[in-house]
């Protein structure tokens, strides 16, 4: 019942069409060997659901670069201003949404919840169409739930049976986007025996966990290394 | 200490927070109001989920997984704790979070903001901006009173795009301080080396001044 | 091993698990079910808040604070871990139990079931029914095949109220195992010491026989 | 700014006519402390958000016999019949909630949602009347948040700004309640010192919890004993 693949097997489950997430605030518990191997593999027509779909040619933004991308879901392109232009170019979509209603819509999709009622964004532009509705007096929007085919999550260490803890800040969007995608692929830098994890303590339980494949690639005090 | 510009405004709006309250701080100015707070009465919640975030304070203390909204390194405060995006940003829907200090674009009459888009520039970002404004307590804007190009920021409308349908509370610019008081602003304080005239000369929407102004 | 008429039942649910399933038991017979199960293969989830639970090996193991649904004390697995209920039944509609085997006061054609009130009883409690009903892949229903006064259980459509619309997948009683079958009952197979005269007096609904039934 | 009261000191928060949540699986953790110390408040004409409001005449059972709940709203009175006979003589008003929904109603109340979709429950007599909605062809019922006055829940361990950490399925409707209410009070077996707690295993951040209760009754395999 082991879990463990390599990063070339695992991301075999990536198709042409499929919507992927993936987890990371910037580079900060991205999945960072994953997205190399998203680089090599061959699926396109991609939709991206990630906070910010990287830096300029960087982490995501090479995947972008390479023209794989069709649409990005995301709350914050400005760090990788090349979705800015080639969305105005037409080149590919952009689905804007607050970074609160970003991590709910995918928890929603992973907690079986159709849509919520948020205040957050009612009335603004990215509100535009959507279906609103007076509450306690307040206006309200809905949102709907967001899942994917795949998860490409970023934890710290996960146990053979794929429950996972993750580190400080680098926890971020991945906990949720490890709910809410039909096959779920945790990156990991350490991996240890079953019942070496608090129960207390695990952040993911093993239910959500499809595949765990082991880091190369991490950001330490001297950016982004490979291990040897 | 010799305060810039942006200093004076971060003190400024640092004097309006109460011991034990739970902050978030935007990118920009409001980063630096930890320079003027005694960290231990306060709480710094960042959306990327840290509640008890504090300032690096040396080389060692540095791990560039610990960073706050802007992705700059922090450190980590005792007591600290850590949770995903969406348990963070339920607190800060949920009304968990007392004070959140905000930069903006334009801040207008009716106590809305821009602060997330402007109109023709190929940036699409808008971040945890909205979700504060609909879920903290009370929202301070702490800006400098113009743009560097002289623009008025303080309009009787914003034309950027606004970020929430609720007002902001108070503001803080290098010129004064502000606060909203039954629907209208109100101008509580003249900042050192300004004057009524400067402010009124830079400032579109209509407000009223505080009558124990000095 | 002499089993008697619940155990038969439970027996016959185990054999639908496949290695590494989620499951998911309700109170009654399927909390039986875990007596014939190799525990080194399933993982059972708790909606209160558990996954990894095991039946208690020994007194010592004995901890109030560790109990399932029923609230029956259970032990922890290796590997086990806790969660609040908001994630638990996240877990449960979120489509991440693989199977849910559940009690039930009636099944009907349709395959809807009734079994969280009876009309007339000063019981109010639904539970995680409808939510096991809503989110499992798969729901097996476990039951006598008729009530302990004769009452049949399998009837034409649910005159108790029904737990959701959604249809469950099998039905394993003392007397037979169905399947559906695009939408159609199918009694897939004769539970040893019954018989199809038995089953048919004592099942309302319409079903098919499977066509390699012995 | 410890936030150590006595169970006395607490109770006050809770106002006649006020919504009370109340943490708890049965007796495994449940605030048995303070609940003891609700029988021997005044507040009367309280509407009670818990998961079985006790056992007859034990726990918020107690509660109910003194006729101070004017309405519950949970998902298992089974426990408690005494609920049951209430209702049906049209003494006390009943909201009863699939588990999932009463769980994740109390987290919408906590996380600023004010409303969301569920399957559950949908097309059934708990739905009459409910907003419904047909999403990817499926129906939706509209469940809105619920919100407290004063939430009292049971944890394992607090440090004195109010961080929790929970024992076992001691956990289950606390760290939703502890989000929801105006005012939480959090009955406790330990108190540690600030930085005792691992902020990677903390479950209740302290922004939640606004007064910390020593527990003097305790669910133990000898029953409930109170501690000397």
């Amino acid at each position: 019942m082991d879990k463990l693949k390599t990063a070339k097997e695992a991301i075999q489950q990536v198709q042409t069409g499929n919507t992927v997430m993936v987890g990371g605030f910037g580079l900060v518990g991205a999945p960072l060997t994953m997205i190399e191997e998203l680089t090599k593999h061959e699926a396109y027509d991609l939709t991206i659901v990630s906070n910010n779909v990287g830096e300029e040619g960087k982490g995501l933004g090479k995947v972008l670069r390479q023209g794989k991308i069709k649409k990005a879901i995301g709350s914050y392109f400005t760090s990788n201003r090349e979705v800015g232009t080639l969305y105005n170019e037409g080149k590919i979509d952009v689905q804007l949404v607050p970074q609160g209603t970003f991590s709910e819509s995918i928890r929603a999709g992973g907690a079986g919840i159709g849509g919520y009622y948020t205040k957050t964004g009612a009335g603004t532009k990215l509100a535009e169409g959507k279906e609103e509705k007076i509450m306690n007096g307040e206006k309200y929007v809905l949102e709907e739930a967001i899942k994917g085919n795949v998860a490409i999550i970023k934890a710290d260490k996960a146990d053979t049976l794929g429950n996972l803890q993750y580190y400080k800040t680098a926890r971020n969007f991945n906990p949720v986007m490890a709910t809410a995608a039909d096959f779920v692929i945790a990156e990991v830098d350490e991996i240890v025996d079953v019942g070496e994890l608090d129960p207390e303590s695990i952040v993911t339980p093993h239910l959500y966990v499809d595949v765990v494949v082991r880091s190369r690639y991490q950001l330490t005090k001297e950016g982004v290394v490979e291990l040897g | 200490m010799n305060l810039d510009k942006r200093e004076i405004i971060a003190k400024r709006a640092a004097e309006e927070l109460k011991p034990g309250s739970i902050i978030n701080l935007g990118i920009g100015i409001p980063t630096l109001v930890t320079k003027f707070i005694n960290p231990d009465d306060f709480f710094i919640h960042t959306e990327n989920g840290l509640l008890g975030m504090k300032e690096l304070e040396s080389d060692e203390e540095f791990d560039p997984l610990i960073v706050n909204a802007g992705k700059m390194a922090v450190g980590e405060e005792i007591g600290a704790s850590y949770f995903d995006s969406a348990t963070s940003f339920s607190m800060i829907r949920g009304g968990h979070v007392d004070v959140a200090i905000l930069g903006a674009l334009q801040v207008d009459e009716n106590g809305q903001i821009a602060n997330w888009a402007i109109p023709g520039k190929n940036i699409l970002g808008v971040g945890g901006a909205m979700d504060l404004l609909s879920g903290a307590k009370k929202v301070i804007v702490s800006i400098t009173h113009t743009a560097k190009d002289g623009r008025i920021k303080l309009v009787k409308e914003c034309d950027y795009p606004i970020t929430s349908l609720r007002a902001v509370d108070a503001i803080v610019t290098d010129l004064g301080f502000f606060e909203r008081v039954d629907h209208e602003w109100v101008l509580k304080e003249i900042m050192p080396n300004s004057s009524l005239e400067e402010i009124t000369k830079n400032t579109e929407f209509h407000f009223k001044v505080d009558q124990d102004i000095n």
